[in-house]
């Protein structure tokens, strides 16, 4: 699109690329506005229908399309106050650092082959550090808010979300270990094909590490079973107790937008990704490259699939809210720290002697050939090593 | 009424506590000295052959005529009698306990009467005597922690006495 | 923590002291049942002291009772406990007609029956949808009402209210049940059976909810006698007293010929307990769970009586009878009777000087001395377990303050 | 406000690099680098804790900012997820847990600051000096490498260095990895943490306060001795009936 800029309208070269960051931005913005907004009203509804009611039917025609604006309208007009105690510039600042950390995560986030902010060499490396952050604003509040009630709730989340990134990070790393790099997009791509080739069916202990990497990402992001911090039944609302109006909102849409965070990054470590269960642009026969609108057609066509498999998973996680009771905060420790931790370790030693064993996979006909290894990070007979990620499906026979 | 030898065996072993009986009530009762009332319950509560394990309810009743004209023809003279409902797990029986007390302590009138308390028979009494205490005025000497249960920390007069004016306001609420 | 605590539970003193806090849970807090306001002194997580304070519903009714007559005062009981009102209106009315000596028809006692029985269903659910609340889960709350509204429609064809009813009057009821109002009952009764399974699976097997309430708040038996604890808190600790059982000659007249058992777990199992699911591993009798359990099996248990009840109610053909007239007067004595209510055993001690205006109305409240365990149950155990213990307990704050 | 700035700042370095434009990489480079120095003055200057501990994590955030604009994406992550999000989330969690009245603002006396004003200076002129004094880092910048890549790293940390190819066989590397000093690093921070785990462990031990609050509770022997405790008991007790 800079190019575009700069030949078309011969705009300065870097007017030119201010303005495609700028639209980069503002895309990656609404992608978290809009799902927020979609996933308020799911919630209701999901909510609903799980408690045998209807949810919302008045606002906006019959399936209450418009209540996620009604309540932005309503949080807009609330009064902004602050109680005197608070430590004002703290806690003015505190829930727009929790939103820009659980947004920066989506620069490094792709949304199909090509539609990434920035494409990152160690992408999930990047998300996962950027996910730790979103644990200052909420301190930050808790703090700020100079209530004894608050308070507790920081110190519970601070230490439920800095305690479950230990097995949050050795989940994530299965994947990495079974494509052989960090970055999203070959992840992604190592995943082609029918569903087969998903890494959550390559072999049973990534299985497993699918299913504690789903327990410590509900964690990481505070929903029940897990919300330890808002426990409305102890602590009145937890950190953001004295919070209303529009800072709230960004409390809620931080927590909307890593929920829908940690699950696209599930669908795209563990379920493909952009391929689908079935290869369907394979099928319709517009492979990569052959022109430019059918690349477009395929990208779009992974990012509607992308889209759709984080969806299921952020509407799994409202169906589990729902349904189960809350945690105490020394049982969320336990399993933390006697469960998910051990279980992870285990099932990635297990994962790594799998790789040796068995570097097909469960399902070897569908597959390369297992002799080849992945990057040509041995140095092949030209030189020093090549470059990694670009051209991903490049191979260097072993000796060759 | 409760096993054949039972009155017999309470006033051996407390003597001089037992003041007076009704076993034909509808609840039988007995009546006791006000100042033996912990021992006499100890002894329900703990070495009577019926053993009364639960206190279930402890009521002050405030006999006073507050107008002249019925005061009169009243046959009782004014005094607070205290009742203590006690239930027994084991053998499933009830028994009534009552005691009668001054209005007043030595008649001075805002000085509350005062008995022995029955904490150390049952804990469960604490409350029942904090909200004797607070509605009816009733002392209960060597209760743990004696004070105002319903009504506000602060409150003056003991509402359920049938001399009991209402206070016309309290920080600033009218009253009446 | 369990080794912090090994030796002696109740002294709780770290070398490393974060410094005490005291914190106010209540009387606006959202989990508390009611006005109730709870000072914890808590030790960074750990509560070291519970102190319960009541008396914000303090409408002092007992002194309302000694200027109107028995039957005037019928309406204040209903909002002694709102969530079972029928059950409170009979015991009043049972109280008087003790000291009146006043026999009901056997028309009007059937229906006492079935009306208080279908009452202590709706405390019930109320009390496990409120308890679903304080651990966290919102939708149980919602299932539990769905059903009580069946029952509060039932009510309000027969006696015209939903929640203060007034109904059970001394001498008898007010009103006789409309027609076809016993076939919707049953009608109810099918459709409410599978439902309690539903209960179970979304609570009392849930792994959390165990994890949540077994082994926490652990009463003994002698604990709950010697705070005069009644009804599912005290069957929740193994003691085997239900007042329609062994209640006074007047109460357990009402349910003669009634065949059914008490929730209590007697040498290790609960009466019945083939259809229900089994006690899980960790939990302790006297636990929360075990009092959450005894509640749910007492609706079972209601439910069936309310099948006998409307096959005797519809059985005897005799007149309902009309209460006695509202300046009956009352003969000199006092007159005191428990009858069990869903949340423990409610007394009224009556006394009186021959009029028909009451000399004192005391009322003695269950959920009053089941409320004054809290701060045994409460010390050293985690914030997040107070809620779930004074959840447990199912106190309602109306019967508390009077 | 702040999130539109900090949305276009992330957003105008993700744009893919351009080798020509030197000045827009400058821009950016200066940008990062001022917010790192403010906000490390804003820490010496803030007099609340809490403040002084949010202002080091921009810092060290714009810190990362610069490792991810030198096109090392990997360090770059490894500052973010190790520094802000490890360290400084402890620092902010015990300064919430001591912030109580006493040690909420620490101001250092007038002489204090000078002193540390002249370290400081002293420890600048140093670091440029040897800053300065380095050849290769004195040319403009030569150009950012193309595909920054991670694998490099994690191989050498395996022991495979395959960034600079050794003498001798391809498949084999003369030069050492960084299996060594990785395995010394961890082995120490495990005894810190043991150590640390050790100095904090709850003591546990009975103390006179708390066996004389669980007597009171127990009923007296005599019910006389009883009386005696009630009758002089101050009628209003504290709020906890802690006037035992």
């Amino acid at each position: 699109m800079a190019d575009f800029l700069i030949t078309t309208l011969e705009l300065p070269a870097w007017l030119a690329w201010s303005i495609t960051a700028m639209v980069a931005a503002v895309l990656i913005l609404n992608v978290i506005a809009g799902g927020a907004l979609v996933f308020i009203w799911a919630e209701r509804k999901i909510a609903g229908r799980i408690q045998d009611r209807l949810g919302p039917t008045r606002t906006g025609g019959k399936f209450g399309w418009l209540q996620s604006l009604a309540d932005g309208i309503k949080l807009l007009a609330k009064e902004d106050l602050m109680p005197d105690g608070a430590d004002g510039m703290l806690f003015r600042i505190a829930p727009y650092v929790s939103f820009c950390a659980s947004f920066c995560a989506f620069i490094a986030f792709p949304f199909a082959f090509d539609f990434i902010g920035q494409r990152l060499n160690v992408g999930v490396f990047f998300v996962i550090a950027v996910l730790g952050l979103e644990v200052f604003g909420v301190i930050l509040a808790g703090y700020a808010s100079a209530s004894k009630w608050s308070l507790f709730g920081a110190m519970r989340e601070a230490a439920q979300v800095v305690s479950y990134e230990v097995p949050l990070g050795m989940c994530v790393v299965v994947p990495v270990m079974l494509a052989g790099s960090m970055d999203l997009v070959t992840i992604a791509e190592k995943q082609g094909g029918w569903f087969t080739s998903w890494f959550l069916f390559h072999d049973p202990f990534t299985f497993v590490v699918f299913w504690i990497y789903v327990t410590c990402a509900i964690a990481s992001v505070n929903r029940a079973p897990f919300d330890l911090a808002e426990a409305e039944s102890e602590l009145v609302a937890g950190f953001h107790t004295e919070y209303s109006g529009l800072r709230w909102s960004y409390f809620f849409m931080a927590e909307y937008g890593s929920m829908f965070l940690v699950s696209a990054l599930a669908a795209i470590l563990f379920m493909g990704g952009w391929n689908g269960p079935v290869p369907v642009a394979s099928i319709l026969g517009l492979s990569e490259g052959t022109s430019d609108t059918a690349n477009y057609f395929v990208r779009l066509l992974g990012m509607i699939n992308l889209l759709g498999k984080a969806t299921l998973g952020v509407l799994a996680m409202m169906w589990i809210r729902w349904t189960l009771p809350r945690l105490r905060i020394d049982q969320v420790m336990a399993t933390c720290l006697k469960y998910c931790t051990p279980l992870a370790a285990a099932m990635f030693l297990g994962a790594m002697l799998w790789q040796i064993a068995l570097p097909g996979g469960l399902v070897p006909g569908l597959r390369r050939p297992a002799a080849e290894i992945r990057e040509g990070w041995l140095p092949g007979p030209g030189g020093a090593a090549r470059s990694v990620g670009e051209d991903a499906g490049t191979v260097v026979k072993v000796g060759a | 009424m409760r096993g054949p030898g039972f009155l017999e065996q309470l006033e051996a072993a407390v003597p001089g506590a037992v003041v007076g009986k009704n076993l034909e009530a509808l609840d039988p009762w007995i009546e006791v000295a006000p100042e033996r009332i912990a021992d006499v319950c100890a002894w329900l509560a703990r070495s009577s052959p019926v053993r009364f394990d639960s206190l279930q309810c402890v009521t002050a009743v405030d006999w006073c005529e507050p107008d002249p004209k019925k005061a009169a023809k009243v046959a009782w003279q004014p005094h607070t009698e205290m009742v203590y409902h006690l239930w027994s797990t084991p053998a499933r029986a009830s028994l009534v306990v009552k005691a009668k007390l001054p209005r007043w302590q030595a008649d001075v009138p805002g000085q509350p009467p005062e008995i022995p308390t029955v904490c150390g028979v049952w804990r469960g009494a604490n409350w029942h005597e904090r909200e004797v205490y607070d509605l009816s005025g009733v002392w209960f000497t060597g209760h743990p922690d004696l004070r105002r249960i319903l009504c506000p920390e602060d409150w003056e007069g003991f509402p359920l006495r049938k001399d009991y004016e209402m206070p016309l306001d309290y920080h600033g609420i009218r009253g009446r | 923590m369990a080794h912090l605590l090994d030796d002696d539970p109740r002294i709780i003193e770290f070398d490393v002291r974060t410094d005490e806090m005291l914190v106010n849970m209540g009387p606006q807090h959202p989990s508390t049942h009611g006005v109730l306001r709870l000072v914890l002194r808590t030790d960074g997580e750990v509560v070291s002291e519970v102190e319960p304070h009541i008396g914000y519903l303090h409408r002092c009714a007992e002194k309302i009772g000694e200027n109107i007559t028995h039957r005037q005062f019928i309406p204040y009981t209903d909002r002694m406990d709102y969530l079972a009102a029928m059950n409170m209106n009979l015991g009043w009315a049972l109280a008087v007609e003790k000291l009146m000596k006043y026999q009901v028809s056997e028309r009007a006692r059937h229906l006492r029956v079935l009306i208080a029985e279908l009452n202590r269903i709706a405390s019930h659910l109320v009390g496990m949808g409120a308890y679903g609340l304080d651990l966290g889960t919102f939708s149980p709350f919602l299932y539990a009402f769905r059903e009580r509204e069946k029952i509060l429609d039932l009510f309000e064809e027969a006696c015209g209210a939903r929640l203060t009813y007034s109904y059970i009057t001394v001498g008898g009821l007010t009103a006789d049940l409309p027609t076809g109002w016993l076939q919707r009952c049953e009608s109810f009764l099918e459709q409410f059976e599978p439902i309690i399974q539903e209960y179970h699976a979304l609570l009392t097997t849930n792994a959390i909810f165990v994890k949540r309430t077994a082994n926490i708040g652990v009463m003994s038996r002698e604990l709950a006698i010697d705070y005069g604890c009644s009804g599912p808190v005290l069957r929740g600790s193994g003691v085997d007293q239900d007042m329609r059982r062994d209640g006074e000659a007047i109460y357990t007249a009402m349910y003669e010929g009634y065949a059914f058992e008490v929730a209590v777990m007697k040498d290790g199992h609960y009466p019945r307990d083939h259809d229900y699911p089994a006690v899980p591993a960790d939990a302790v009798l006297g636990d929360c769970w075990h009092r959450f359990f005894v509640r749910m099996l007492e609706v079972v248990q209601s439910m069936d009586l309310v099948r006998q009840a409307i096959d005797r109610y519809s059985a005897c053909k005799g007149p309902l009878g009309d209460p006695v007239k509202l300046t009956e007067k009352m003969p000199a004595g006092d007159a005191y009777l428990e009858t069990e209510c869903p949340k423990g055993q409610m007394g009224f001690y009556i006394v009186s000087d021959g009029s028909a205006i009451p000399w004192r109305a005391r009322a003695r409240s269950s959920s009053f001395s089941n409320l004054a365990v809290t701060h045994e149950l409460c010390r050293g155990c985690l914030i997040a377990d107070v809620p779930a213990i004074v959840g447990s307990l199912d106190v309602v704050m109306g019967e508390i303050d009077r | 406000m702040m999130p539109y700035v900090a949305t276009i700042a992330a957003a105008l370095f993700a744009a893919p690099l351009p080798l020509a434009f030197i000045n827009w990489h400058s821009f950016f480079f200066f940008l990062f680098a001022a917010v790192a120095c403010g906000f490390a003055v804003a820490v010496v200057a803030a007099d609340s804790v809490v403040r002084m501990a949010f202002y080091l994590v921009l810092s060290l955030g714009a810190t990362a900012g610069l490792f991810f604009l030198a096109g090392a994406e990997f360090v770059g992550a490894m500052q973010l997820m190790i520094y802000v999000g490890g360290t400084l989330v402890l620092l902010v969690f015990g300064v919430m847990l001591t912030a109580q009245a006493p040690f909420v603002s620490i101001k250092g006396s007038g002489r204090d600051s000078v002193v540390a004003g002249v370290v400081g200076v002293v420890l600048l002129a140093v670091l440029l000096q040897a800053a300065l004094s380095v050849a290769s880092w004195r040319q403009p910048a030569a150009g950012i490498v193309a595909e920054p890549a991670a694998t490099p790293i994690g191989m050498a940390l395996v022991g495979v260095r395959v960034d600079e190819p050794g003498v001798g066989a391809p498949a084999r590397n003369v030069r050492p990895g960084y299996v060594l000093p990785f395995e010394i690093v961890s082995i120490h921070l495990l005894v810190v943490l043991v150590g640390a785990a050790y100095l904090a462990r709850a003591k546990r031990r009975k103390t006179p306060r708390a066996i004389e609050v669980a007597a009171s509770v127990e009923p007296p022997a005599s019910v006389a001795e009883h009386a005696a405790i009630g009758r002089d008991r101050s009628r209003g007790a504290s709020v906890l009936s802690g006037g035992r």
